[in-house]
Formats: C-alpha cells, structure tokens, sequence
C-alpha cells in the first residue's frame, strides 16, 4: 500500500519524513509518498481536498483549528486503532482535549506549542535590566525600549506583522486575550470596537515602532526566527517550538545566550499564551485507514521520540505533545526551555480562553469556518496599521466593520 | 485558396481547438456561474442554497474589492509602461555594436526562465528584506537606512519584482522588431537630416507601435492572473494595498473557502477581463491587421 | 549605417551593456551564488562575493527533503508533453487561420486569446470537482490537459503569426503536386515552419515548466512539478537563504539552460506578428 | 488529350465581380498567352482552371471532362508560380519527386523520372542542393521539372519569369518555348511582358477587367487589333492614337505605330518640335510635339541625331493607319 | 555647385576590397548613371558619396569643399532609394515635409514647398495618403519628392526604376529626365537597365569589379566601347563576338551588333541556319546558327518571315566591326 501524506515543511517533520525508513523496514508492505507544503499552501490544498473528498491524501497534517470543525463534518476518521501502546492518556490534556470528539481522538498531535518570551541574557545584563519569569507587558514594553540601538541593528522586541489568522493575529489575539479583549460577545458581535482592544493595538504598534525592527510588517515567525538567530532581537515572543532553534548553536549565533520566560501579562489573569499543534488526521473516507493508523501512532508515539533522541539528540524531539517527555530527566537536560513550555502550555485554555465570557473555543483563534477569512482580513488590517497605512483607530474601524460583513454574511448576527 | 473543398478542410482543422477551448472555458464557467447564486462554503457541506445575487452584492460592495480593482489596473499599467520603455531602451541598446554581445543577450534574458514563485522568494528574501536582504546591506554599507520595500511601497516592489521578469520578452520582441527595421529608411532620414533623436522619436518608435502592441496585448493577458509574486511576498497586504482581483477571489475561495463568493467574485472577473480584452481587441485591431 | 564605430564609442557602450547585463541577471547570480554558501554566511553583512567557503550542503540537504528527480521528471514530461499536444490541436487550426481566413478568423483568434484572460482562481473549484470525478487528480495526465488548454491560444497565435509568413503558393503548389490536406500540412507545411514551430515549443515549454497555479492545485505526490517542489521551500523554518537558494537554482536552471542553449530558436519565431 | 474549354465562367471575391462570364478555347497542344493590364483578371482566370479557387458560375472541360468540380490535384494540370514555390526544404530532387511521391509511385520509376527530367532541364548536376542554394534561373527550371514530370494534360505558367534578370529571362523563355515544341503539351501563360507574349504566344488571350477583348495569334494582334485597348496594349512603344481633325473624318480616330513613322529632318506630312529624343544606339526614339495633334512617338533606325527643340517632319505608313470608330472599335 | 570629386576612394569591408583607388570627376549638372553588373560595387560607390559609408581611403569633395569626414546630412545630397524607404506611418505630404521639418523650417514655408513639389510630381491628389495605399510609381514619386524639396546639390538614385513594371518605368524614366532638366541638379543614377542608361545619362560609368571600365557619352561607348566588357554591356540584345579564324588574323576577336548584321534570305557573307526567330512585329531577332562561328543574332525591322530551319544569310556592315585584342582591348 502507498500512503499518501501531507505534512507542513517544518523542521520536525522534514526530520519525520528522514526517519521514516524505521517505520517502512517495520512495514515493508507500505510505501510512502512525501507532499511537503508551506503552511498556507498546504492547508488550502488539503482543506479543497478534504472538503470536496478528492482523496488524494490518505494522511493530513492538519492544525488545532481544523480538527474540531472536521470532526463536527466528519471528515475525519476516529483514530481508534492506534494501537495497546500508544498510552493516549499520556498526551498533554490541553492539547488532547482539542483534538478529542466524543471521547474518540480524530487527530493525533505531532508537536504542540505555546507562545513565550525569548530574550537575549546578555543585552539584558548590560543593560541592567532582571527579565522575571513571569514578565507583565509594561516591563516587557519598558524594557524593548531601553534594549533597542537601531544604529547597531539590535531592536528590543521582534513580533509577528506579516498578515495571516495564523500570523500576526495569533499573537496578537493572544496578546488581547492577555488584555481582557475577545474576538466575539456572546451573540457573535465583533469586539473591535472596545477598549481592551484598542489598548491591545495602541501598545502593539507603539513596541513595535520604537522597537521593532524594520520591515515588520512582513515578518512572520521565520522572519524573526532568523533575526533572532542573528541576534538582532533582544526579545521574542513567539511559538515555543522556537526555542529548541535559537538554542541550538548549529543555526544560532547567540545559543548560548538565551533566557526563556513566559508570556506576558496585563494583571488580568490570562497571559498571551497561545496552544497550537500540528497533528496528524486520516480523512474519512481513505480506503487505507488500517496502514493510515498504524503510521500515525508510530509518528506520535513515546517510541518516536525516542528514536529522534537516539539518532538526533534530545533537543531536536518534537515537544508539546507528551506528559512522559517532560518528566524525562534527559530532556530536561537537553532542553533548558522545557519547564517553561510546558508551563506555558498549561497556561492555554483553548475552551476558555478569555477574561470575558465567549460562545467559541480556541485560544488565539476561533474555530468556526469563517475564522480563516475574518482573521485574515483582520490580519491585514492590522498590519496594514502596523505598515503605517492606516492609524491605530481607523484599523479597528475597519476590523470591525469587515467582521461585522462577514459574520452578518454568514448568518451569525441577525 | 478559398475553394469549397479547402473551406471544408478549414473548418475541419479548426474544429478541435475550438471544442477544446468552448469545452474549457464554457463548463467551468456554468459551474461557477451557478455556483455564485449559492450559499457555498467548502467547510460546511450541505448546507448549499439559493440566495440569489447576495454573493455579488457582498463582492462588489467590499471595500476591497475597488482597492483591488485599483491594485490591478496599477500593477497591469506599471509593469507594462516599465517593460514597454525599458525593453525599447534594452533593446535599442543590444542592437549596437559592443563586445560581448551574446553574452549580454543571455543575461538579460535569463529572468524570463525564471518562475515567479522563484523570482518572489528570491526578491523578497535576498534582495529586499530590510534586515538580511542585500539591498539593504548595500544600503548600510554606504551609510543610509535601509528602504523596507514591501511594507514602505508595497505594491511599487510588486510591479518591480513583476517587470523584472517582463523585461526579456518586451526586449526580445521590440529587439525583433528593431531589427526588422529597414535599414534603408533609417538612411533616408539621416539623409534627410534626422539626428539620433529624431531619428529615434520618428522612425524607430512609430515602427516599434505594432511590437508594443504585441507586447502590450500579451503581457496584458499574463499581468491581469498576477498571482504568485503576491502570495509570496506580500499576501495582498499590508491591508489590501497589493490584493489585485485575481488575489481577492483566490482569498475568498481558497482562504475563506467561501465558494459562493469566490464565485461571484470569478464572474466579475472574467467579467472585467473581458472589458479589457474587448478594450485591448480594438487596440489590435488597429495596430495588427490580422 | 555600417559606418566604422569608433572604438570609443564601443567601449562606452560595452560598458553600459554590461552593467545592464549584470544588473538584470544579478538575482539569479546571487540565488546560485548563495546557494553554495552556509545559512550563516547567507545573512552575513556586509555579504560576501566570492570569498566565502563554497559548499554542496544545502543540495544534499534540499536532495535528502524531497525527491527533487521525481518532481524533475514530471516537469518535463508535464510541459513537454502539453506543448505537443497543443501543437496537435493547434497547427491544424493555424493552418486553417493563415491559409484559409474567413471573415471570423481575426474574431475566432481573439475569443481564443480572450479565454486566457480568465482569472484561474475563478474556476479552480469546478475544474477541482471535474477532476475528481474524472480521476484526473494527481495524475500527469491532467495536469497535460489543464496546461494544453490554458497555453493553446498562445500556440496557436504564434503558430499563426509564424505560418502568415509562408506563401500560400507553395501549399498551393503541393495541392497542385496531388497532395492532401494531411501531406500538405506534414510534409510541406511543418518542415517549412520548423523555426517557428520549434520557437512555439520552447516557448510554451517554458510558460509550462513556470505555470504554478494549475499544477499546484491538481497535484499531489505523483504528478508533482518543480512548482510544487518549490513550494515547500517558501518558508521553512529557521535560517533557509542558503537551502532556499539551492532549491530555487535547482528549480530554475534546467529552464534557464535549456532556454539559453536553444534562444536562437526560441527568439526566431517570438515575435507574435510584431514584425511585418 | 489537353483540350481545355471555358463555359461562361465568372468570378466574384465577395461583391466584386472579377471574371464576367467568359467563353475560351484552348486546343490540345496550343500555347495561349494571357495578356493584360494588372488587375484584369490573369491570374485570376488561372486560378481558376487550375482548381485553386471555385469558380462562381459556369463549367470548365478538360480534356473532355467536366472539372468544375474537381480539386486541383484531380485535375491533370501542372502550374508553374511567379515565386516557384519550390519546397525549401526539400533537394531539388525531392521537389522535382514530391508530385510523383503524392501519386504513390514507386521509387524506381521515381528515380528514373527524375533524372529524365533534370537532364532535359540541365538540372543534373544540382540535384542534392537545395533551393535556397540555386540561382534564379535554376530554380526556376527545378520548378518546371516539377511540373514536367507528372506529364500534365496542360502547363499552367503565372508570370514565370518575371522575378528574373534581363539576361536570363530571354535565355528561360527560349528554353520554356523548346520545351514546348518538344512536348507538345498545351500551356497557358500569363505575362505583362510584351516581348515574351510575342515571341512565345500561338495565341494570345489579351485581357481586360476580366473580359477578353481579342484573340489571335501575336502578328494578328500587331496588324489587326480589333479595338484601341488591343492597339495600345500590344507593341512597344505604344501606338500612337490621333483623334479630331487631323483623322479626316472618316474615323473616331486614327493609331499609327511609333516604327512605322517616318523621320525626316526636311520633309514630310506632319511638323513638330522634338521634345525628348532617346538614343539607343541601336534605336533612336523620338518625341515629337505636333501642333494640333499631340506628342508623336517615332522610332528611327540607328542613331538619328536630333536633340530637343529640333524640328522634324513625321509620315506614316499608309498601309499602317489603324482606323477606330467612337467606341473603339476598329474599323 | 554641384560638382562632386572622387579622389582615389577604396572602399573594403573588413579584408574584402570592394572599391580599389578609384578618382572620378562629376560636372556640376550632369546627369551621370553608373552601370554594371550586380556586386560590381555600384551602389557602394553611391553610398560612399552620399555618405553612409566611409571611405577607407581616398577624398570626397563635393561642391569645392571636402566632404570626406562629413555626415550624410550636411553633404547637402539627396537620395532616393531601390526600396523607396518611405515613412510608413507618415502621410505622403508627412514624408515629404521630413527634411524641411528636419531642417526646424517654420510651417508656412514648409507647407509651401510639399505643395509645389506635389504639384510637379502630380501627386497633390494622393497628399493626404499613406505609402501603403500607394501604387509603386506614385511611391516612387513620393521618394523624388522628399529629395527635391531639399534642394540638394546632387541626387543619388539607387536603381529607383526596378521595381516598377515596364510602362511605369517608361513613364518614370521620363518624368526623372524632365526633371533634370528643369532642375538642372547634378545627377548621380544607378541602374541595370540598358535603356534608362542609354537614355537618360549625360555620362555612363561602366563599373567592374569597382574599378571603371569606361566613362564616356551614351553613344560613344555604344560606338567605341573601348573593350570586350563594355562593348558586351552597351547594347541589347549583346553584340555579337567571333573569334577565331573568322576574325580574319588582325584581330583577336570581332564583334558587332544584331543591328548592325544585315539579314537575307538568298545571299551574304555568312550562311546559317535559323534556330529561333522572335517576331515581335516591329522588330524580328533571328538567332543564326553559322557553321564555323556559333550563333549570330541579328535584326531585322519589321516583320521578317523566316522560321526554325530556313536558311539565311548574314552580312556585317563593315564599318561597325569592333576589334578587340587578346586581353579584350578595342583596337
Ligand atoms: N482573394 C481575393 N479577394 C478579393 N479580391 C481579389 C482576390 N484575388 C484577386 N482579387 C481581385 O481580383 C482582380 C484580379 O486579380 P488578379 O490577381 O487575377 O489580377 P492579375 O491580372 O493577375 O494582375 P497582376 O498582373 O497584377 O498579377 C483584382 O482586382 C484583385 O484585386
Ligand atoms: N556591408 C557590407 N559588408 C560586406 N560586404 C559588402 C557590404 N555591402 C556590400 N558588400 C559587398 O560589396 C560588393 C559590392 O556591393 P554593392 O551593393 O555595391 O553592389 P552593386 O553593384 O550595387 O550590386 P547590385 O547591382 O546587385 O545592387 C558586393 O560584393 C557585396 O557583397
Ligand atoms: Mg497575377
Ligand atoms: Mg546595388
């Protein structure tokens, strides 16, 4: 049998596909085909595939925010036969639950991710300043002032600018959960219109002009990975899978100089910490689901990840996904970071993400289908102001006004 | 030539293109025709009805859509009036005597080989990323700031990136057309007394019209589906400041998933497509005697 | 006009020529020049030129992520094989435009050229759903007869324009000689227009080999091209200049080689009746 | 065997009738030579017999056979181009072969014939060349050898020579007239050039908007043109045409040719002033501006010296007046 | 004024030497035509006066003044070309305002000049068309008259006729000597055309291989060629050369004219047999077939009834027996 399996063109998955020859001498009878995709590519090829059952995938990787509208469409086949040993108890709960439907998992995650601070130790002691583990927005903002000396191309923070529901407005909508903001009240009203809002943009936008480094607009989380890894950011708050890249010395000028914290706080009881993961789905109606399952669970299982260590080290284990990886004391050597991603996991509540009451789950999403438009097209709002286009004010303006259209559109305000 | 019997043969050998392209063009336009009088999303099946002209009356009232309209119209004219007055400058220029004149030729051709999916990444990472692209070293380098392109003039970097691919076939069709030019009659006005601009301004450029129409009709046809080099660089944004028509029905259809609204937002499309090539037929008509 | 050009003026214009050359060629210079460098070296600032240390790495590594021949293959049999089958669809319509115009022609050429105006995002769900149910996906052949389609009309223009050229007396002398419409065309017509046809041929070898929307979306893992190969290139994470460098020259160059060895052809017959 | 015979053919492009209804008869074995300002119709009229356009009424008979209908291919008849349309991919060997290939011969007979044909034509020594490695004149004859070898019922010519050098024209045209004689095949030719109409010609078919004005053989045409467009059309330098007073009423007017008036420095029946005189060497050409009738041209022998403004007397032949009548007509 | 001195100018393109030292003197207001046979070197030869070559060696003085270094447009030359090199896209009375307008001449006076040129060349009528829509002597026209609105000190005319059919180029020929005459500008004229040569020039250079065979009147290189190239040259049909016994020991060989070779049916000095005869009606060409000598063409006025195979007897008229030595030169 070929498997036909669609991934995403991140690092740990290329490594998957590497090691993939482990899995195949196991199965000789199963022979897989690679379509390896940048993101945004791959999600619309897989969602027009799935959606109109052109069957050419036989496994999908797919995000936290498709599994739970897939699973309500039932597209997705029940992960039922993974296996005696695939311990699914063992995956982190903030990141199953997501993922569970009836108590049946319809998607096995491959790595999970949080957001939290990267900072850079040594800018930090020469200029005085102590990040605390727990940092609140005004120190973080006070701070990436004080760090920035654009003469020598080092810029106190770097954040997400590029547009995109799973760019820039994944950290900025953990950044407003963080503020007290919500996408939605609770008869589906867009929220662009409110303070909590306002303040979320203003402060973005004003870290971002007298800190951030040009061009930002256009920087999604690669561009600031390789800023950051040219040490040109003194900050970063991004995706926890992060760390394992900017401490790892082979790519990284200043891996040894990497201090972690979690995300920040406004003193309203929710940190800007996201939950993400990359999972792996079978669509329902694969005829080859028995060989689907059976490579999945080798994907996701504790072997895997000891496979990766053993041939590639600790470090380079795909995180997120297993309690039993975090209490392993080896990787807690190799990854200094791992304590605070897993704390910074646990901090996300993708069922109640926000200070306010809201009738959606997802953290720094929205998991209804007219999310990918609505926070794409606020995405460009925003970094449109963030360009400099369009002031702070006339962006919410017409944030709101384009998700009002959409969700009036849809159906969801009457 | 035009007898019966050749008159049949025509219409014989014609009838294949034909049917293919009928085939082409007319089915899946019905397709989307219909589609775009439904409540279609690709996320949520079943759920498919009649709403009749609501998905245009959304397409056409979103604001995007006349910045979109705009964007187009700007990176269709931009790129060309840059390739048709830089390709006649490149081609006048291969067209004198120099060393290395091969050479020369297959450098400035070379961008046409080039994908756009390539040329987008390559601009936009290596050559005009603020931080690690090489202008902006350049830049530091001599001691300025260095221009972030595609948030400062977003759409200018497009038309950019776009034309530089262009550039060769303008210069390899107004050089043809160049050469084609009757030495004789460049003689007669230098006889005549015509220096190098008049000579230029009154004999080279009225010969080159029907090259730039050429020109000019075929790029037309290859700028309006401008697609890659923004989805590669600039997603459309920031805000909608490089979303062209062809970007904003493929967010509605392929980000959104919106169907429906892609649809709508297709026809109107293929409707203004149709404008310009009504437009564009005229132009021809005059300039190419077919 | 053969006035001896003085050698100053040459040299000023050698000059200038050059550094237009240069200028023009200079991403692609780069891309290829990147590519043999590490990722850090890749970002250096000021860049370096030549002195660098000069690796294979990033190809191995770009070789080791996907099967950069598979994709390779199906490029070339992808665009090869639809610029010949738009060459069977289109000569015959050619023949039938220059050698037999109607009062339509000029319309029935313009329709054509007007159909590839059509955005393909407009129609890319129907087209999906057609071939779904045809069993076209993913498969070499559809993505031949979605690209014979789409370059058709640019084939048959310049086919036309080309075959325009060639005086109606000869194929008129082949009838005379007792040739058929078949013998006329194969024997007569094609050899006479074999720089015209050959320019087609690369030329839509190329708009083929470059199309990215179409063989995007209709493949998968099989019948993947270059575009696709690429498309996994456009973001990876991390540093990725230098591996994104080495799989864009990767992608490129068959193209550019093929397009620089065969351009005597391919400017030949591009000129889409520019030139009378 | 090559008897060709137009029944009331006319043509039309669209609205614009070109070939008015006509009647001709071309006998087995004749050499008719169409003549006839550009645009008559010659080509036209050619096309016509050869099958490359429909005619728009009438029927043509080849060879006793109606043909009307047939394609070009069916009809027997070989053509000879103004451009050759030679194949300019093929030898000259494969050109001379390709009507023979077309007629599923088989290679030998093939061969044979067309080596039969390139010693006829000279063309032996050029056989693996290609066209674009041929002077005019060679080409033209593979374009003939072409034609030959299909033994046609009748050689169809379209201004052949027209695209070659002085020298060579007369050598082709002595050489297309040898061939004539020695295959006896009938040929119909269209040329503009008088000297080739005249010496090549059994009969001439002279044209005119697509009507035929007269036919007869060349020295028929010189000596008894049955109208004035006939008069002028045929002989270099034209003839001159003399109306009002000077005719003496018994005509509209009355032509005289150029060499069949006499020059004379003293004497003679009209008086004028030279206006240009053209000297030949062999010839001297005269014009000569006669009061009350017009500019005279008149051939002299040899050299004749007069230069412009001279005056000189005029006398023509009087057995050489050509009479027409109001419409033209000769009388 | 418009005198124009050649003064030893070669002429190669890179190793090939097109033009050796040549010096030739052109009268102000001479009409002077060079002829020769095609790549002898002709138009390099105009082309290096007018300009839009240089020389590689040698002066250029036109009008008194050196010329050499000059561009074309300050020589004060006007050219017409073979392929008219009309501006497409511009009006006859656009192309024909060019220059002046080249010139900076205000409006008024330019109007004024295409007005008078136009009404000299007869094309006040067509003023407003483009070339395209143009018959090849109206084109013509309109090439002479964007070169006499200059009003150059010499025209230079590139073969302008060949591509006219005969009678436009009769016509043509005389409207070109009408003009010189009227104008009374030195003239420089290229052809192939033994008439126009013979016609038209004040002065023929006969051109070989870039060097000059001989410079002298219409008539004097028609009686005196002074060796066998130009006496081969001047003169249609050729002339007549025998050599060998016939030539009778004084000379290596003799020519003469079919002019100038009596023709009789019953006696002459030397017997042949016909091979062809062309009647043209004014004239008949008989190509004789004599023994011991090879074919003679001779002419005869009018109609002279012989055919293929009839006897005949020729008889050269004594005083025009052209003697030429071993190397080819006139005795
Ligand atoms: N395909 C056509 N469509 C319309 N009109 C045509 C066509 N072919 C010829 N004609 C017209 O028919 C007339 C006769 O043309 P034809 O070519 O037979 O003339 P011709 O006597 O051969 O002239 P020439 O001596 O210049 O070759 C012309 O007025 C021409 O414009
Ligand atoms: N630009 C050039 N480069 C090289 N050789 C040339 C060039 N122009 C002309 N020649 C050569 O110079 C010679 C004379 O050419 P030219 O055109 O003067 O001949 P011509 O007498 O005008 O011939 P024709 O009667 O055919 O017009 C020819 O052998 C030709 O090949
Ligand atoms: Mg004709
Ligand atoms: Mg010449």
């Amino acid at each position: 049998e070929t498997l036909s399996i669609a991934t995403v063109n991140n690092g740990d998955m290329i490594r998957m596909q590497k090691l993939a020859d482990h899995f195949t001498k196991a199965h000789p009878d199963i022979t897989l085909n690679w379509v390896t995709l940048e993101e945004n590519v791959l999600r619309q090829r897989v969602t027009t595939d799935i959606a109109t059952k052109g069957g050419q995938y036989d496994i999908l990787t797919i995000g936290t925010y498709e599994v739970p509208i897939w699973t309500k469409q039932k597209w997705l086949m029940p992960l039922d036969k993974l296996g005696a040993g695939y311990d699914a108890d063992d995956l982190l709960p903030s990141i199953r639950n997501g993922l569970t439907a009836g108590g049946t998992l319809y998607a096995a995650p491959f790595y999970g991710e949080s957001s939290m601070v990267m900072y850079r130790k040594d800018l930090f002691e020469k200029a005085g300043l102590t990040m605390p583990e727990a940092p609140s927005w005004a120190f973080v903002a006070d701070a990436a002032r004080k760090l920035t000396d654009k003469s020598k191309e080092v810029y106190g923070i770097c954040l997400r600018g590029k547009a995109g529901w799973g760019e820039n407005m994944a950290f900025i909508s953990a950044m407003a959960n963080s503020y007290g903001a919500r996408w939605f009240d609770m008869a589906w009203k867009p929220q662009f219109n409110t303070d909590p809002w306002k303040q979320t943009l203003t402060t973005y936008l004003g870290l971002m002009k007298d800190a951030g480094p040009p061009g930002a607009s256009s920087n999604g989380f690669n561009e600031n990975l390789a800023l950051f890894q040219t040490g040109k950011c003194a900050m970063w708050i991004d995706a926890t899978v992060a760390a394992s890249f900017v401490s790892n010395p082979a790519q990284s000028k200043v891996a040894d100089k990497v201090g972690y914290a979690l995300a920040p706080d406004n003193g309203l009881g929710k940190r800007a910490n996201w939950l993400w993961a990359w999972n792996l789905a079978i669509p329902a109606s694969s005829k080859k689901g028995d060989a689907a399952q059976s490579f999945i669970a080798w994907a996701t299982s504790k072997e895997y990840l000891e496979l990766v260590a053993k041939e590639e080290g600790w470090a380079n284990v795909p995180p997120g996904t297993r309690s039993s990886l975090y209490a392993n004391p080896d990787y807690q050597k190799a990854a200094p970071f791992a304590d605070l991603t897993l704390k910074s996991i646990q901090a996300a509540d993708p069922l109640k993400p926000t200070v306010q009451e809201v009738p959606y789950t997802g953290v720094q999403f929205v998991a209804i289908p007219e999310f990918q438009g609505i926070g794409t097209g606020v995405g460009q709002a925003f970094s449109a102001a963030l360009a400099g286009q369009v002031s702070a004010d006339q962006a919410l303006q017409n944030a709101q006004a384009l998700a009002t259209r959409e969700m009036t559109k849809a159906g969801y305000i009457k | 030539m035009a007898t019966a019997h050749s008159r049949a043969a025509a219409r014989l050998t014609m009838a294949p293109a034909v049917v293919l392209l009928l085939g082409w063009m007319l089915i899946p336009l019905a397709m989307t025709l219909y589609f775009s009088f439904l409540r279609y999303n690709l996320l949520m099946p079943g759920t498919e009805e009649w709403i009749g002209t609501l998905n245009y009356q959304y397409f056409l009232t979103d604001p995007a859509f006349f910045t979109a309209l705009g964007n187009t119209l700007a990176l269709v004219g931009g790129v060309l009036a840059l390739t048709v007055c830089g390709g006649i400058g490149l081609a006048l220029l291969l067209d004198q005597p120099f060393w290395g004149r091969g050479i020369v030729r297959l450098l400035v051709i070379a961008p046409f080989f080039v994908m756009p999916t390539v040329s987008a990444l390559v601009w936009k990472n290596m050559l005009m990323n603020p931080v690690n692209g090489l202008f902006a070293a350049v830049a530091r380098g001599l001691g300025l700031q260095p221009f972030d392109f595609l948030s400062e003039a977003p759409l200018s970097s497009i038309v950019l990136i776009v034309t530089w691919q262009w550039l060769p076939f303008a210069t390899l069709i107004l050089l043809t057309a160049l050469q084609s030019l009757d030495r004789e009659r460049l003689e007669a006005a230098e006889m005549d007394g015509a220096g190098a601009v008049d000579r230029f301004v009154h004999i080279i450029l009225p010969h080159l019209a029907r090259a730039m129409t050429v020109v000019t009709l075929i790029q037309t046809i290859f700028l309006l589906s401008v697609f890659a080099e923004i989805l590669v660089t600039t997603n459309g944004g920031p805000g909608n400041a490089t979303t062209n028509i062809t970007y904003l029905v493929y967010s509605l259809s392929l980000l959104q998933f919106d169907v429906g609204g892609g649809s709508a937002g297709g026809i109107v499309a293929v409707v203004l497509a149709n404008i310009v090539a009504v437009f564009l037929m005229r132009m021809i008509g005059r300039n190419l005697d077919l | 006009m053969a006035r001896a050009a003085t050698n100053r003026r040459k040299l000023v214009l050698t000059l200038l020529a050059w550094t237009v050359g240069i200028a023009m060629f200079f991403p692609i210079l780069w891309t290829a020049l990147t590519s043999f460098k590490t990722e850090a070296e890749a970002i250096a600032s000021p860049p370096s030129f030549l002195a660098f240390h000069w690796t294979l790495e990033n190809y191995a590594e770009v070789q080791a992520r996907s099967d950069y021949f598979l994709h390779f293959m199906n490029s070339v049999v992808i665009s090869l094989g639809s610029t010949l089958a738009g060459l069977l669809v289109a000569v015959p319509a050619a023949w039938s435009m220059a050698f037999v115009p109607g009062r339509r022609t000029r319309d029935v050429l313009m329709w054509m050229l007007s159909t590839k105006m059509l955005p393909p995002v407009g129609v890319l769900i129907p087209i999906y759903l057609l071939f779904r149910d045809s069993g076209l996906l993913d498969s070499r052949i559809g993505l031949i007869i979605v690209l014979t389609l789409i370059n058709l009309p640019i084939i048959v223009w310049m086919l036309f324009t080309y075959f325009r050229e060639i005086p109606g007396e000869i194929l008129e002398a082949a009838r005379m000689d007792g040739a058929g419409l078949r013998e006329e065309i194969l024997f007569v017509l094609l050899p006479m227009a074999v720089p015209g046809i050959a320019s087609t041929l690369l030329l839509n070898v190329i708009l083929a080999w470059n199309e990215a929307f179409w063989t995007l979306n209709l493949s998968a893992s099989q019948s993947a091209p270059l575009t696709a190969f690429i498309a996994s290139y456009s973001s990876p994470e991390g540093l990725f200049y230098a591996k994104l460098s080495a799989a864009s020259t990767m992608a490129v160059a068959p193209i550019l080689i093929l397009g620089w060895f065969s351009q005597k052809q391919l400017v030949r017959g591009l000129t889409f009746g520019a030139v009378k | 065997m090559g008897e060709i015979v137009l029944n009331r053919i006319t043509k039309s492009f669209g609205d614009v009738s070109v070939i008015p209804p006509l009647d001709l008869t071309i006998a087995d074995g004749e050499f008719v030579v169409f003549v006839g300002p550009s645009g008559c119709g010659k080509s036209t009229l050619l096309r016509l017999i050869a099958g490359l356009e429909d005619s728009s009424s009438g029927a043509i008979r080849i060879d006793g056979k109606d043909a009307t209908a047939l394609p070009p291919a069916q009809r027997g008849l070989a053509m000879v181009f103004q451009s050759y349309a030679l194949y300019p991919h093929m030898t000259v060997r494969n050109n001379i072969a390709f009507p023979l290939k077309m007629a599923r011969m088989d290679k030998a007979a093939i061969d044979r014939k067309v080596e039969a044909a390139a010693k006829v034509l000279n063309l032996t020594s050029y056989l693996d060349r290609r066209p674009g490695q041929l002077s005019g004149g060679q080409r033209q004859r593979v374009a003939i050898g072409r034609a030959i070898v299909r033994e046609p019922t009748a050689f169809l010519f379209d201004e052949p020579l027209s695209n070659l050098d002085a020298a060579l024209r007369v050598n082709m045209r002595l050489e297309i007239s040898e061939l004539h004689a020695s295959l006896g095949t009938t040929m119909i030719y269209v040329t503009h050039d008088q000297v080739e109409a005249m010496t090549m010609a059994d009969k001439i078919v002279v044209l005119n908007a697509g009507r035929i004005e007269q036919v007869g053989s060349p020295i028929e045409l010189y000596n008894r043109p049955c109208n004035r467009f006939v008069a002028g059309f045929i002989g270099s330098p034209r003839m001159n045409i003399i109306e009002g007073a000077e005719t003496g009423g018994q005509a509209h007017a009355i032509g005289i040719r150029p060499e069949h008036l006499a020059l004379s420095t003293d004497s003679g029946h009209w008086a004028g002033t030279v206006s240009v005189s053209e000297h030949l060497g062999s010839d001297t050409f005269v014009y000569v501006q006669v009061d009350g009738v017009g500019t005279l041209v008149a051939r002299a022998g040899g050299e004749f010296p007069v230069r412009h403004g001279d005056r000189v007397w005029l006398t023509p032949q009087p057995d050489r007046l050509h009479r027409f009548d109001a419409e033209g007509k000769a009388l």
